[in-house]
C-alpha cells in the first residue's frame, strides 16, 4: 500500500474512497489534499451514508425562508423579523473531556446563529448520561452541566429548556445534543456564498493543534474512551465568543461584510471549501497570513485544526478598512487570508509552497454510501419481569416521581443563567420555553424532544412519538408551532440492523413533521455513537420553535386557581409498554411502543392552543413519561395548589 | 435624571440595564466603553452585570483596570452615584470603591433563581422607594457571588449602616437553603453594601432583571423601586 | 505544627490553549509591562496530613493526582514537598 | 531557550474560607483518603520573560502581583524562579 493510501485509511478513506481520489485528481493526493478529502468526506462533513435519508424531510412551507444547506435554518415570524435555529451533537468529544466537550459544543451551535446575521437569544441542550448510578455518571453530569453553564452564562445568552436523562443503554456513550435559538431582520439574513473579487477573512481566535481529526474523530466509533486521540480535545474560551459575536453582528450591521461561515468541524477546509462551492467560484488561501497560536504549524494542521471562535467572512475589498476598526475595537485578531478566484478551484500555498490544489466538487460531492439495512428479525423486547412487587397507587406515584427518569431537574438548569437578556418569560420546568421578542408582545415557545425508550421498540413509531411530544408541547403553551431541528443520534450505519433503524426513524419523523405542518428546516447526524461494538439505542432529538402572538395569553403547566375544574383531552388510554412504570413495576409485560394518531393530535392540539388564545384557560400540561397520575403531580407541585381526582367507576 | 452604563468587553447586563432605566426612570443612558477615559457629567454610573474578561484570573480583576475606572473612581470621590451590579459589584470591590471581596460560591456552582432579600434600610439614593425591613424578590446568577472581609470591615460595615440588602434568612442558612439548595455562603447574608459615604452600592442580584410587571414571570417587579429612588434624589 | 504538606503545582500541557493566561498576558501588555513572552495559568494545592509517614503520603498525594485533581487530558502534575 | 521564567504562587490568606479546597478534602475522605488534615487551592501564574534580565523582570513581576495578580484583600503572594 503505497504511503499516502495508508495515510489516507487512517485519516477515515476507505481504499474505494482512495480510489475514487485517484480517479478525480488522476494522481496522488498531498498529505493535506488527503486531510481535507478525509475531513469533507467523513460522515460529519459530508452526510454520504444518510443524505438519501434525508430528502425524505419537509422542509417547505410558507414561511420557511432558509431550510436545509445553510449554517442554520430561518422561519418568518411576521413583523420583517426571522427566528433562526439549529441542534447540533458534541457527543464523542464530550465522552474524553465532559466540560470542553459541552463548553465547545455550546460555542459551535452559537456560532452557526450569529454567522446568518442572527442574535442568539436562547439556548436548549439534550442530555443522555448512563444509569445514574453508572460509576462514571456523577463526574460526566458535573462536567457537561458546568461546561454549558460556564460557557453559554459567559456569553451572555440564557439556558432556558431542554431535557436530561438517564439510560444504561448510553453507558458508554453519553449524548450531548446543543440548540440555539437567534433572531435576526427578515431582509438581513446571511447566507455562506463567496462571490467573485471578494477577499476572505479569518477573524477571532489564533489557530493552534486543537481538536486535530476532530472531523474524522467524530465519525470514528471508539475501541474505548481513552485510546481516542488526546490531541482531539477542542478548549473552548467563551470571552473571545462573545467578542467574536458581539464584533460578526456589529460588522454584519455596518454592511462590512457580504458572507459568513462559522469553522467548525474540519475548519478552515469545510468553511472555504463551502463558502466557495456554493458561490460557484475559486478560492486561493495564503496560509502564512493566518494568525496561529502555535509555531511551526504545517499546512496539514492548518487546514484541520478545530481550534475555536474562529469565523470565515468575505467581503469586497474596499470594505477591509472597516474590517480591521471593528475587530482592533473588539481586540480580537483579524486577517485577509486569501480571495475568491475565477473557476472552480480552491488553491492553498504556505510558505511559498502549493499545498494544496483542488477542484471544489471533487471535495463537496463524496461518493455515497449505500449501507445494507436488514430488517429486524429480534423477536419484540419484554420489559424484564420486576420482582418488586406492585404498592398502592400513592407509594406508585411516589416511587415514580422519585425515579431519575422523572424526579427534579432543578440542580441541573439552576446552574444555567436562565434571566439575562431580561425576556425570558417561561425558563425550564414547563411543557415549553418562552421568552419574549424583544420589545414586542409575540414570544417565541421552543422544546428539545426526544422518546429513545419508544424507538428501542419501533423506531418508526418511536420517531412519530418525539414530533407529536414537539407538537403537544409547543401547543400547551400556546404556541403556534412552526418549525423542526434535530440531531439524529446512531451506531454504526455499517451495521444493517442499525441502518434499518435509522431509515424507520426518518420515515416516522418525516411523516408526523409532514402532517403536524412542521419542516424540518435544519439539523445534523450524529452516527458511530457506539463502544466496544454496543450502540445506543435510536436517539432522533428533534427541537421545535412556536410562535405566541401575544404572551398575555399562554398557558403553565401549573395549577393556577383554587376550584379550577380538570379536563382530560383525548381517552384515559391505559397503554403501559414502554413506560417508566413498566420498568419499575411491570410482570413481563410486551415493550411495545404505544400507537399513535395523528389526525388526533392534530385536533387535540389546535383545539387546546384556541381555548388558550381566547383566554378560556390558562393551564395545560402535556401527557408524556410517566403518563397521568405524574402529569396532575407536576401541575400541583408547579402550581402549589393541589388537585382531587376522582377515578371513573 | 442622566446616566451612563459602562460597557466591557464581556459585559452582557448592560442593554438590559438600559432597558429597565428607560422603562423605570425615562432616562436614556450613554453607553460608553470601557477604553474611553472621560465619563459625560451625568448624576449616575452604572457598572454592567456579565462576565468582563471572561472573569479570568478573579471576577472583575482585569476590567479594573480599564481606563474608564479611574474616571469612575473620581466622580464617586466627587459624590457622583455609582450603581454595581453583580460583575459590576466585583469589580468596585477590586478597585477598592467597595470594601471585601466576592469568591466563588460555596457550593462551588453557578445559582440561578429567585431569592428573598431584606432591605436594610429605605436610605437615599438606591432604596428610598422601599420599607425598612421589606422583604422583596430578585434574581440572582453568579458563580462568585460569596461576600467576604475581615471581621474589622464586617464591624464596621454594620456599625455605620452600610449593608442595604441582605439575603432573606431561611434562603441562605448553609446547606438548607429556600428548598434544599445552598446558597453562596456570603458572610452576614450580605447581598449588597454602600460605601462610607452612601454614594456607591454594589449589590449581586440583578434589579434590572425584575422591573416589569408585564411579564409576568416568578420574578416578579421589585427591581423597579431601586430605580424609582434614583429619581427621587438624583 | 509538625504537619507534612505537599504542594501539587497543576499546569497545562504544552500547546494547550490557555484563554486565561492570554488575558492576563494582553493586559499587561497594554499596562506597559514589556518582553513577556508568555503567561500560563494553572492550579497550586497544598494538602497537609497530620502523623502520617513522609512516604506514604507522598504516593497517595500522586494517586490522587492521577485520580482526579489533574485532567490527564490537558494537565501536568508536580508533587513537592511545600515550602510554606 | 534561555528564557526567564517566574513562578508566581496566590494562596488564600489565613482564615478566608475556601469551598474548593474543602471540596477536595470531603472527596478524598470519600475515597478512603484519611489522616489529611487541609486543602487549599490557590494559583499558579508562569510569566516568561524574552531577553529582560532577572533583577528587572523580577521587580516587574512583584509589581504586577501588587498591581492586580494578586487581591490583598484575601491573598498572599511569592514569586520565585519557576524551575520547570
Amino acid at each position: 500500500m503505497t504511503g499516502m493510501r495508508k495515510i489516507a485509511r487512517a485519516l477515515g478513506l476507505s481504499p474505494p474512497d482512495y480510489d475514487a481520489i485517484l480517479k478525480r485528481l488522476g494522481r496522488e493526493p498531498t498529505e493535506t489534499e488527503a486531510g481535507m478529502f478525509g475531513a469533507m468526506w467523513s460522515e460529519h462533513c459530508s452526510y454520504r451514508s444518510s443524505k438519501r435519508f434525508l430528502k425524505r424531510f419537509p422542509s417547505e412551507g410558507a414561511h420557511v425562508l432558509q431550510g436545509p444547506g445553510e449554517n442554520a435554518g430561518a422561519v418568518s415570524i411576521g413583523d420583517g423579523q426571522a427566528v433562526v435555529f439549529k441542534m447540533e451533537s458534541h457527543n464523542h468529544p464530550s465522552m474524553i473531556d465532559p466540560y470542553q466537550g459541552a463548553a465547545t459544543g455550546i460555542g459551535g451551535i452559537m456560532r452557526d446563529i450569529f454567522t446568518m446575521g442572527a442574535r442568539p437569544v436562547a439556548l436548549l441542550n439534550a442530555l443522555r448520561f448512563g444509569a445514574a448510578d453508572h460509576p462514571k455518571t456523577p463526574h460526566l453530569l458535573s462536567g457537561v452541566v458546568a461546561g454549558i453553564g460556564d460557557y453559554g452564562n459567559c456569553v451572555g445568552i440564557p439556558t432556558i429548556g431542554g431535557e436530561v436523562d438517564f439510560d444504561a443503554a448510553y453507558n458508554g456513550n453519553i449524548l450531548v445534543n446543543a440548540m440555539c435559538v437567534g433572531l435576526a431582520d427578515e431582509k438581513a439574513l446571511f447566507r455562506a456564498i463567496l462571490r467573485e473579487g471578494h477577499k476572505v477573512y479569518a477573524i477571532g481566535a489564533r489557530t493552534g493543534r486543537d481538536g486535530l481529526h476532530g472531523a474524522v474523530m467524530a465519525s470514528a466509533s471508539f475501541q474505548n474512551a481513552e485510546d481516542a486521540e488526546r490531541a482531539a480535545v477542542q478548549i473552548g474560551d467563551p470571552f473571545m465568543q462573545k467578542l467574536l459575536m458581539e464584533a460578526s453582528l456589529e460588522l454584519m450591521a455596518r454592511g462590512a461584510v457580504a458572507a459568513a461561515q462559522d469553522m467548525g468541524a474540519a475548519g478552515l477546509t469545510s468553511s472555504a471549501v463551502e463558502m466557495a462551492a456554493k458561490g460557484g467560484c475559486g478560492i486561493r488561501l495564503n496560509l502564512d497570513r493566518l494568525p496561529c497560536r502555535e509555531d511551526g504549524m504545517t499546512a496539514y494542521e492548518i487546514m484541520l485544526s478545530e481550534s475555536q471562535e474562529r469565523m470565515l467572512l468575505a467581503a469586497p475589498p474596499e470594505k477591509e478598512k472597516t474590517i480591521a476598526e471593528i475587530c482592533d475595537k473588539w481586540d480580537i485578531p483579524c486577517a485577509q487570508i486569501g480571495e475568491a478566484r475565477k473557476g472552480d478551484r480552491i488553491e492553498i500555498t504556505r510558505h511559498g509552497e502549493c499545498e494544496a490544489n483542488l477542484p471544489l466538487s471533487a471535495l463537496t460531492r463524496a461518493p455515497e454510501r449505500e449501507w445494507p439495512r436488514e430488517p429486524r428479525r429480534a423477536p419484540p423486547p419484554k420489559h424484564a419481569p420486576s420482582s418488586k412487587k406492585r404498592p398502592s397507587l400513592d407509594e406508585t406515584l411516589i416511587r415514580m416521581l422519585a425515579t431519575p427518569a422523572l424526579s427534579s431537574r432543578r440542580w441541573v438548569y439552576e446552574q444555567y443563567d436562565s434571566s439575562v437578556m431580561g425576556d425570558t418569560v417561561e425558563a425550564s420546568g414547563g411543557d415549553a420555553a418562552v421568552i419574549r421578542v424583544h420589545q414586542t408582545r409575540k414570544a417565541l415557545a421552543m422544546v428539545s424532544e426526544a422518546t429513545p425508550a419508544y424507538l428501542a421498540a419501533d423506531p418508526y413509531l418511536g420517531a412519530k412519538q418525539a414530533v407529536a411530544e414537539a407538537w403537544r408541547n409547543l401547543n400547551a403553551v400556546g404556541a403556534k408551532p412552526l418549525a423542526i431541528t434535530d440531531c439524529l443520534n446512531f451506531g454504526s450505519p455499517e451495521e444493517p440492523a442499525i441502518m434499518e433503524q435509522f431509515a424507520q426513524s426518518v420515515e416516522g419523523l418525516a411523516e408526523a413533521a409532514a402532517y403536524l405542518d412542521m419542516p424540518v428546516v435544519s439539523g445534523n447526524v450524529s452516527f458511530y455513537n457506539e463502544t466496544d461494538g454496543r450502540a445506543i439505542p435510536p436517539t432522533p432529538s428533534v427541537g421545535a420553535v412556536g410562535l405566541i402572538p401575544d404572551y398575555g395569553r399562554r398557558a403553565r403547566a401549573a395549577f393556577m386557581r383554587e376550584g379550577d375544574a380538570i379536563l382530560l383531552i383525548g381517552e384515559e388510554g391505559g397503554h403501559l409498554g414502554c413506560s417508566v412504570f413498566a420498568d419499575l413495576f411491570a410482570e413481563s409485560l410486551p415493550a411495545e411502543a404505544p400507537p399513535i394518531d395523528l389526525e388526533k393530535e392534530k385536533r387535540h392540539g389546535l383545539f387546546l392552543r384556541a381555548l388558550i388564545e381566547e383566554g378560556r384557560i390558562v393551564s395545560a400540561h402535556d401527557l408524556s413519561r410517566g403518563g397521568l397520575a405524574i402529569a396532575l403531580a407536576e401541575m400541583a407541585i408547579n402550581g402549589g395548589i393541589g388537585a382531587e381526582i376522582r377515578a371513573p367507576e | 435624571m442622566k446616566s451612563a452604563i459602562v460597557v466591557f468587553p464581556g459585559s452582557n447586563c448592560d442593554r438590559d440595564i438600559a432597558v429597565a432605566l428607560r422603562h423605570c426612570v425615562k432616562s436614556k443612558p450613554s453607553m460608553v466603553w470601557h477604553k474611553e477615559s472621560v465619563l459625560p457629567s451625568v448624576d449616575i454610573v452604572v457598572l454592567s452585570g456579565g462576565f468582563s474578561y471572561g472573569d479570568y484570573l478573579r471576577a472583575g480583576a482585569l476590567a479594573a483596570k480599564s481606563p474608564i475606572m479611574e474616571e469612575v473612581v473620581r466622580k464617586a470621590k466627587d459624590g457622583v452615584a455609582v450603581l454595581g451590579i453583580c460583575n459590576g459589584f466585583q469589580i468596585l470591590t477590586e478597585t477598592g470603591l467597595l470594601p471585601g471581596a466576592l469568591m466563588r460560591n460555596d457550593n462551588l456552582a453557578f445559582i440561578c433563581r429567585n431569592v428573598r432579600l431584606v432591605v436594610e434600610q429605605a436610605r437615599r439614593p438606591f432604596a428610598s422607594a422601599y420599607r425598612k425591613g421589606e422583604i422583596i424578590s430578585m434574581p440572582i446568577a453568579h458563580k462568585r457571588g460569596q461576600y467576604h472581609a475581615d471581621p474589622e470591615t464586617l464591624a464596621r460595615l454594620e456599625g455605620e449602616g452600610q449593608i442595604l440588602f441582605r439575603y432573606a434568612e431561611d434562603d441562605n442558612s448553609s446547606g438548607s437553603g429556600m428548598n434544599g439548595f445552598t446558597m453562596n455562603g456570603s458572610v452576614k447574608n450580605i447581598a449588597g453594601i454602600l460605601n462610607e459615604k452612601g454614594n456607591v452600592l454594589g449589590l449581586m442580584p440583578h434589579p434590572e432583571r425584575c422591573f416589569d410587571e408585564e411579564i409576568g414571570g416568578e420574578q416578579g417587579a421589585d427591581g423597579a423601586k431601586l430605580f424609582i429612588s434614583l429619581t427621587q434624589s438624583l | 505544627t509538625d504537619r507534612l504538606q505537599f504542594a501539587v503545582k497543576i499546569t497545562l500541557k504544552e500547546g494547550v490553549r490557555d484563554p486565561q493566561g492570554r488575558a492576563i498576558q494582553e493586559l499587561l501588555a497594554r499596562m506597559g509591562y514589556d518582553k513577556i513572552a508568555d503567561v500560563r495559568q494553572g492550579k497550586h494545592i497544598k494538602i497537609s496530613f497530620h502523623d502520617a509517614d513522609p512516604e506514604s503520603a507522598r504516593e497517595a498525594v500522586n494517586a490522587m493526582c492521577r485520580d482526579f485533581l489533574a485532567n490527564p487530558v490537558i494537565e501536568d502534575y508536580r508533587v513537592s514537598i511545600d515550602d510554606a
